[in-house]
C-alpha cells in the first residue's frame, strides 16, 4: 500500500496549481463563465500546450498515457479553481473512450485534434425519461444500407454547444431498459437533423439538449462492435465519475477552508463568528466529510486503475458520498457566510452550485446507493 | 378537546372557494402556477381584491381595518385555501410588520397618515432593519440620525432590503444615540423613499434574482414627526414586532401545496418501469417531511390555542420559524432532486414562463427557487439564533 | 378545533399526576421493578380504587367509558414516572378489545375482574417470524368437536408473567401472511399444553415466550368472529400506539428537562456545561422533538376518537416520529448526562431504555413509514 | 499510488491465519462467538499467546518488546486478521497506555520493573483519569498527593476505572502541587493496587454489567520512586499518550467483521416472503454505514501512512475516534433493530450464553452492548470535546 504520488504525478499537480492560483483568479473565472463561448479558449490552448488535454489518450494515440490518478490530480485542482474549461466533457469523458473503443479513422480523426486543443467533444447519454439509467435508452438507431438513420432525443448534453463531435447512444436493438442493444455512434455536431437548444446550465457552464430527426450518418461512425456499447460507455461514466468526484473533493476543500477563514474575521457580538461552538462544531463536520470524501476517492482511483473486481462498487460508494458530503459541504458553507453566502458577488454560492450539479450529475446519491447495494 | 370544524367553520370554506372561483385574476393565477415572479402590479391588484373582501389585514384591530373580525380556525381556513388556490403572498412590510407598529406605538396623526394607504396597498413599504455589519447582532446598528431643528438626519447603509426597488417608504432602526448598552440608543423611524440622498443599489443573489438590495442613506432629512414611540424605544418595538409576527409564520399552508405538488408531479416521472414517487428512498423523504409538516402544523395550533386563551406566543414562535424554514428548504431541494438534469439549465427570472426553457414546463423555476430558498434559515434572525432564543427563553439556559 | 381538556379530563390528569409525583418516586419504582412481580400490587388496587382500570371499559359494562383522551393523559403521566404497572398491557390492549369484541359471557367473566384490580391479562400477537406484521400469524387453531386446538408459538409477550388470562392470534383459515382468517381466543394462562418461560425485559418490565402445544380450549373462547379477528387486534394495536405514544411523551419531557437541570449544576471548565453552545442547541433540538411528538400524539388521538379517514395514517404517523424522537432525546440526554447517564443508579438510563423498547413496540420507525405510505 | 499488497505481505497474512487456526484457544474462541464476556484468566491466556509469537506488544520500540518489527502494512493484516477472527482485544492499560509512558518517561529502574511484567500480561493494570467532579475537564482533577518523607500520601476518587476489579497497579494523574494554572500541578504516578487505603467499588452501568468502578484513595503510601518524569510533568504525558495512541484507535477490522455479521444474520430473518436485508430502509442503513466505514477505514490509512513518513498523528487520531465510534453505536442500535422485539428479554453478564435466554441464540448480548456502546462517545475525550480538538488544533478556530 502506498498514498504517494510518483513525480510525474507530482509535477502535473504543480503545474496545475500553479495555472489556478496565478492565471484563474475569481473575476477572470466569472468573465470567461459569462462570456458567450463560456470558457477560456486561451486557456484551451494553455492546456493542448502543457499536454493536459492528452492525459486520457494512449502514447500509442499521441497522448500522454496518463492513469485516473494523473487526471484526479488534474480534476482536483481544477475543482479548487472552479475551473469552466470543459476537460471533463472532452477529454475524461470522450477522449478516452475513443482513444480505447473508436476505429483507426475515428482516432486518425479526433485524437491529433483534441490532443491540439481543435476539436472538442460531447458525451450525449441521457433522455428525458432515462433520469441516471444509462441502460434507458429509446433513440433509436437503425440500420439503412451504408447508413445509420438516427431518430430521438438527447437530454443535458455538457459542453453541447462547443463540442465539434458529439458521442451519441442509440439503441440498435432490444426494449428500453437492456443492457444489450445499444451502440454509440461518433456524430459531427452540424449532421443534417441534429438540432441543438443549447443553455447556460446553473453551475456557469453550458449545455444542449439535442433533437434527432433522421440524422442519417454513415456506418463507420458507429464506435464499438454493434449492440455493444453499453460497457463501453459504462466504463467511460465510471472514470467521469472519478474525475468528477476528484473536482468535487477540491471544490469542499475551498469551501470549507474559505469559511473557517470568513468566521474568523466576520464579528458579531463583539466577537469573531468562528468563537461560537455551534459553527465550529458545523466547521469540524464539513472538514471531516471532505476528509472522508478524498479517502475515498484515493481508494476507488487506486481500485479502479487496478481493475480490482470490486472497483465498480468503490466508485458508487464514493459517489454517494460526494453527493451527501458536497451537500452538506455546499449548503453550510452558505449558511455560516450568512447574507454575503447567497449573493452572485461572492465565490462561495458558485463553489456551492457546482457541487449540487455534481451531486447530480452521473447519478445522485439515491441512485448510487443503489448501485452499491446491487454491486 | 376535538378537531372537527363548526358548521360555521364549514360554510365559511365554502364562501372563501367561491371568492377565490370568482374573484382571482386569471392572468395571475396563470403566472402563479407557472412560478413566474409577479411585478408591482399584480401583487397590489391582488392585496387591494383581497382587502375589498376583509380578507387581507386580518390580523389588524377591526378598528383600523374595519373589518368583521376572524375566528382563530377562521384565519387557519383562509390561509389554508388562499395557499391552495396559490394566490401570491402578500408583502408583509406594510400590512404585517408597519401597521401593527403604528397601530400599536404610532400618534393618531401617524395613524392617520399611514394606516388607510397601508390598508389599500397604495404604499409599498420595505424593511431597514440589516446592515453590512450588524446580521445576526442587529443592535450593533450604526445608521446614525441626529437631530438638527424638527428634522433627523440619516447617514448610513441598510442591506438585504428585501423589494426596496419598488418601496415608497420604509420603516428604519436607526442609532440617534451611542450608550453604554448598545440597545438603548436605538429608535424606530419611518423615511419617505423620495427624500433626497437615498440611493438603492441592487445586490443580485445566486439564483439570478433581484430582490434584494443595499440603501444607502447620506444626509437624508427625515421629519421628527415620523419618529415612532420615544427615541431609544426602537429596540423594545423590534421586540414587539417579532413576538407579533405570529400566524402563518412557518407557511404551513404553502407547504402542504407544495408537497402535495411535488406527489403529484414525481408520480409522472417515469423511472424504468415504475415512477419516481415508487422509489423507496425518495419516497420515504417524502413521508418523512410530510409528517414532520403535520407535527408543525399542529404545533402552530397548539400555539394559536395557547395564545387565543390568552398566552403569548413568544420563544415558541422561535420553533415553528425554525421547523417551518428547514421544511421550506427540504421541500425545495426534493423538488431539484426530482428533476435530476433537468434541474441545471438555468435561466434568469424574466426568462422563467418564456418557451425558451428546455425539460418539463414546470422545471426553469424549480433550481433558482431551491437556491433562493437558503436565505431562509438565515434572515429573520438565523435558525442558529433561534435556537440561541430557545435556550435562553424556554430552557432557561 | 380545540384543544383544551374537560373538567374530568383534567381531573383525571390530575390525580395520576399526584399520584406519581407522591406515590411513585425513584426508590419505589426501582424497589417495584426488581421485585418478583414487577411492579405494585398495592398500586394496582390504588388504581381500581381510582376507577383508572375501568378507562378502556363501556359504562354499559361497568366501565368509566373514556375516550382515548382519558387514557393518554394518564399514559403520559405514566411516562412521566415510568410506572411499571401492566395498566397498558391488561387495562389499553386487553380489557378494550374484550369490552368491543367479547362475549358476555367473556365480559361477566373479565370486566368486573379487570375493574377491580383482581384479574391481569395479556395479548400475544407476535411470532419469531412475525416482526411487527400483525397479519403474519403461523400459530393454528384446528376445531375439534367443541373445542380448538392450538398449536405454535408466542413472542415476547408483555405481561405474560401476571396474566391471568391471554389473548391468542392464531390462524384458524388461509396461509401464513392472510389478513383473513386470524382469529383471536382468550385462554387461561394455566390451560394444559400452554408454556411460558418468564423473563426480564431492558425496560424493567416482564414478558413471557409462549409454547402451545395441543392446548386445547372450548369454542366459547373465540372472541369475535370466526377467521376475522384482524381488524379487532388492527384496532386493539391502534388503540395502544397511541398509549404508548403518550408514555413516550411523557418520558420525553422528563428526560429533556432533567437534561436541562443537569447542564446546568454540572460544572466543567469552571462553568455550568449547560453554558456551552452546541450542548445549548442539542438541548433545543430535544426540546423541539418532545412539542412535536406531543402535537402529532394530539391529532392523532383527537382523529382516532372522531373515527377520521385518515386515523389509522396519523397513528403511523406519529409511531414513526415517537419512534425517531425517543431514540434521539434518549440518546442525548445519555450523552450529555456523561458517564453518570450509563450508570444504573441514575434515573436517566432507566427512560431511555423505556424509550428503546417503545421505539420497538408495536413496529419500529421504519415499520410505521412504510404503513404511513401504504395508507 | 496503490493498494496492493507486496508477496512478502500476502505470505505476512497467510502466517497469521495459520496462527490462529492453530493457536487460537477452541474455548476462548467459544465465548467469543457467543459475545460471552471473558474472565481475567481467559484475557491473560490469549494475551501471553499472542506475546509468545511476537505480535502482542507490536508498537513498542523492539528493544523493550524484543519483537521483530512490523511494517504500517503488517499491523494492518495482523489487526485486521485478528479481528476477523473475533479474537479478545487486548486490554490496552497496561500495553498500550502504561508502559508507553514508562518506556519514553521512565528510570530504568521503573523500566526493569514494569515493562516485562506488562509485556508477560502478568500484571493486570488500570488507569486512574477522570473523578466524580473531572470528566471533559480532566485538568481540573483533585486527587492529591504529598510527598511526605520519601512517600507520597494519596487522597481522592477515581471513577470510571475500567476492570479495576482485576487491577494489580493503577496508573494515575495526581495534584502534587495547586497552581494557577491547574494543568502545572499534575504529576504521573503508578500506585499498587494493594497498598493499605485502596478501596474498589463497583459502578454497574445500564447494561447490567460491571466494568468500571470507582477508587477512593484514603492516606494511601506511594514510594517516591513511583512517580514518572518529574513532579508537574503529569499533563505533558496524558497528552503525549493520548497522541500516542494511533493505530486502530476506529477499531475498523472489528466494525467490519461485525457490519457483515449483521448483513449475514439479517439475510437469514424472514420478513414476509422476503428477508430483512432485503428490506430497502434497513438495507440503505446497512450500506450507507458501509460507506462510512470504508472511508474511515481509508483515512486511518492515510494518516498511518502521512506517520510512516515522519508526520505526526496529532489532531487527525480526534477524527478516528469520532468516527469510529459514531461507527461502533450505529452499528450496535442496526443489531438491535435487527432483532425486532427479541431485543428485549434482558440478561445479566453471567446469564449471556446459558440455556436461559429466548430467541435466536445470538440475542441475549445484542441490547447489553447497544448499551453499554453509549459510553464509547463519551470516555475517552467525549466527542464533543474531540470537535473542539479539531476546530482547535486543525481549523485554528
Amino acid at each position: 500500500m502506498d498514498f504517494t504520488f510518483n513525480e510525474e504525478q507530482t509535477m502535473i499537480q504543480g503545474q496545475v496549481e500553479q495555472f489556478v492560483q496565478k492565471e484563474y483568479d475569481w473575476e477572470t473565472r466569472q468573465e470567461l463563465s459569462n462570456s458567450d463561448l463560456g470558457f477560456g479558449d486561451k486557456n484551451w490552448k494553455t492546456f493542448a500546450e502543457l499536454g493536459w488535454l492528452g492525459i486520457s489518450i494512449s502514447e500509442d494515440n499521441g497522448g500522454f498515457g496518463g492513469s485516473s490518478i494523473e487526471t484526479m490530480l488534474i480534476m482536483e485542482e481544477f475543482g479548487k479553481g472552479l475551473v469552466v474549461e470543459p476537460f471533463l466533457e472532452t477529454i475524461v469523458m470522450s477522449s478516452g473512450l475513443l482513444d480505447k473503443h473508436g476505429t483507426e479513422e475515428q482516432k486518425a480523426e479526433v485524437l491529433s485534434a483534441v490532443i491540439n486543443g481543435d476539436m472538442h467533444l460531447a458525451l450525449a447519454y441521457a433522455e428525458p425519461q432515462s433520469r441516471f439509467n444509462l441502460s434507458d435508452v429509446v433513440t433509436e438507431a437503425k440500420a439503412d444500407g451504408e447508413n445509420f438513420i438516427l431518430n430521438g432525443f438527447k437530454s443535458v448534453v455538457m459542453n453541447g454547444p462547443s463540442a465539434n463531435k458529439i458521442i451519441i447512444s442509440a439503441r440498435t436493438s432490444g426494449k428500453q431498459l437492456d443492457n444489450n442493444g445499444i451502440s454509440l455512434f461518433l456524430v459531427d455536431s452540424d449532421t443534417k437533423g441534429l438540432t441543438r437548444t443549447d443553455y447556460k446550465t446553473v453551475d456557469g457552464r453550458k449545455a444542449s439538449d439535442i433533437n434527432l430527426e433522421n440524422v442519417s450518418i454513415p456506418k463507420e461512425c458507429l464506435v464499438g462492435s454493434l449492440d455493444e456499447g453499453f460497457d463501453i460507455l459504462d466504463q467511460a461514466i465510471d472514470r467521469s465519475i472519478l474525475a468528477i468526484s476528484a473536482e468535487a473533493v477540491g471544490a469542499m476543500e475551498v469551501l470549507y477552508k474559505t469559511t473557517v477563514e470568513y468566521t474568523k474575521t466576520r464579528e458579531q457580538f463583539g466577537t469573531p463568528i468562528g468563537k461560537f461552538q455551534v459553527l465550529q462544531h458545523r466547521m469540524v463536520d464539513m472538514f471531516m466529510e471532505y476528509e472522508q470524501c478524498k479517502s475515498l476517492l484515493y481508494m476507488a482511483t487506486m481500485k479502479n486503475e487496478e481493475g480490482a473486481d470490486d472497483a465498480k462498487k468503490a466508485i458508487s460508494g464514493l459517489k454517494y458520498q460526494v453527493g451527501k458530503a458536497g451537500k452538506f459541504v455546499g449548503q453550510q458553507s452558505v449558511q455560516l457566510h450568512g447574507g454575503m453566502g447567497v449573493t452572485d458577488e461572492l465565490n462561495v454560492g458558485h463553489y456551492f452550485k457546482r457541487l449540487t450539479t455534481i451531486g447530480t450529475i452521473f447519478g445522485n446519491a439515491d441512485f448510487h446507493l443503489k448501485q452499491y447495494t446491487a454491486l | 378537546m376535538d378537531l372537527t370544524f363548526s358548521d360555521s367553520d364549514l360554510s365559511f370554506r365554502q364562501e372563501v372557494i367561491a371568492f377565490l372561483n370568482t374573484e382571482y385574476p386569471s392572468d395571475i393565477k396563470e403566472k402563479q402556477d407557472k412560478r413566474i415572479t409577479l411585478d408591482k402590479e399584480e401583487i397590489v391588484r391582488w392585496q387591494k381584491i383581497l382587502h375589498q373582501k376583509g380578507w387581507f389585514a386580518i390580523n389588524w384591530p377591526t378598528e383600523f381595518s374595519g373589518y368583521t373580525e376572524l375566528s382563530v380556525t377562521e384565519k387557519y381556513i383562509l390561509q389554508e385555501e388562499l395557499a391552495k388556490a396559490n394566490t401570491p403572498t402578500a408583502i408583509p412590510f406594510g400590512v404585517g410588520m408597519c401597521a401593527p407598529v403604528i397601530y400599536s406605538f404610532g400618534t393618531e396623526e401617524q395613524k392617520e397618515k399611514h394606516l388607510p394607504s397601508i390598508l389599500n396597498s397604495d404604499v409599498w413599504w420595505c424593511q431597514g432593519y440589516s446592515e453590512p455589519g450588524s446580521g445576526s447582532d442587529l443592535a450593533s446598528l450604526k445608521t446614525k440620525a441626529e437631530l438638527k431643528g424638527d428634522k433627523y438626519v440619516v447617514n448610513g447603509a441598510k442591506t438585504w432590503t428585501t423589494l426596496a426597488q419598488h418601496a415608497d417608504w420604509i420603516f428604519c432602526l436607526v442609532r440617534t444615540e451611542t450608550t453604554s448598552i448598545k440597545q438603548e440608543g436605538i429608535s424606530f423611524l419611518l423615511i419617505d423613499m423620495k427624500s433626497p440622498g437615498i440611493e438603492v443599489k441592487p445586490i443580485i443573489t445566486i439564483d439570478g434574482s433581484h430582490e434584494v438590495n443595499m440603501v444607502y442613506f447620506d444626509n437624508v432629512e427625515v421629519p421628527q414627526e415620523n419618529l415612532i414611540g420615544e427615541e431609544g424605544q426602537g429596540w423594545n418595538i423590534a421586540k414587539f414586532l417579532l413576538a407579533h409576527e405570529r400566524s402563518g409564520i412557518a407557511g404551513i399552508a404553502a407547504l402542504k401545496r407544495e408537497l402535495n405538488r411535488l406527489k403529484e408531479l414525481s408520480s409522472e416521472i417515469p423511472l424504468g418501469e415504475s415512477t419516481l414517487l415508487e422509489d423507496p428512498q425518495f419516497r420515504s423523504k417524502i413521508e418523512e417531511t410530510e409528517i414532520e409538516l403535520t407535527a408543525t402544523e399542529f404545533t402552530e395550533l397548539r400555539t394559536l390555542a395557547a395564545m387565543s386563551q390568552g398566552g403569548s406566543p413568544g420563544a415558541e414562535s422561535s420553533i415553528l420559524k425554525i421547523k417551518g424554514t428547514e421544511l421550506q428548504q427540504t421541500i425545495s431541494e426534493l423538488f431539484v432532486e426530482m428533476l435530476g438534469y433537468y434541474a441545471h439549465p438555468f435561466y434568469l427570472e424574466n426568462e422563467i414562463g418564456s418557451n425558451e426553457t428546455v425539460g418539463p414546463d414546470y422545471a426553469a423555476p424549480v433550481m433558482p427557487h431551491y437556491l433562493n430558498y437558503r436565505k431562509v434559515t438565515i434572515y429573520g434572525g438565523s435558525n442558529e439564533i433561534q435556537r440561541n432564543v430557545i435556550s435562553k427563553a424556554i430552557l432557561g439556559l
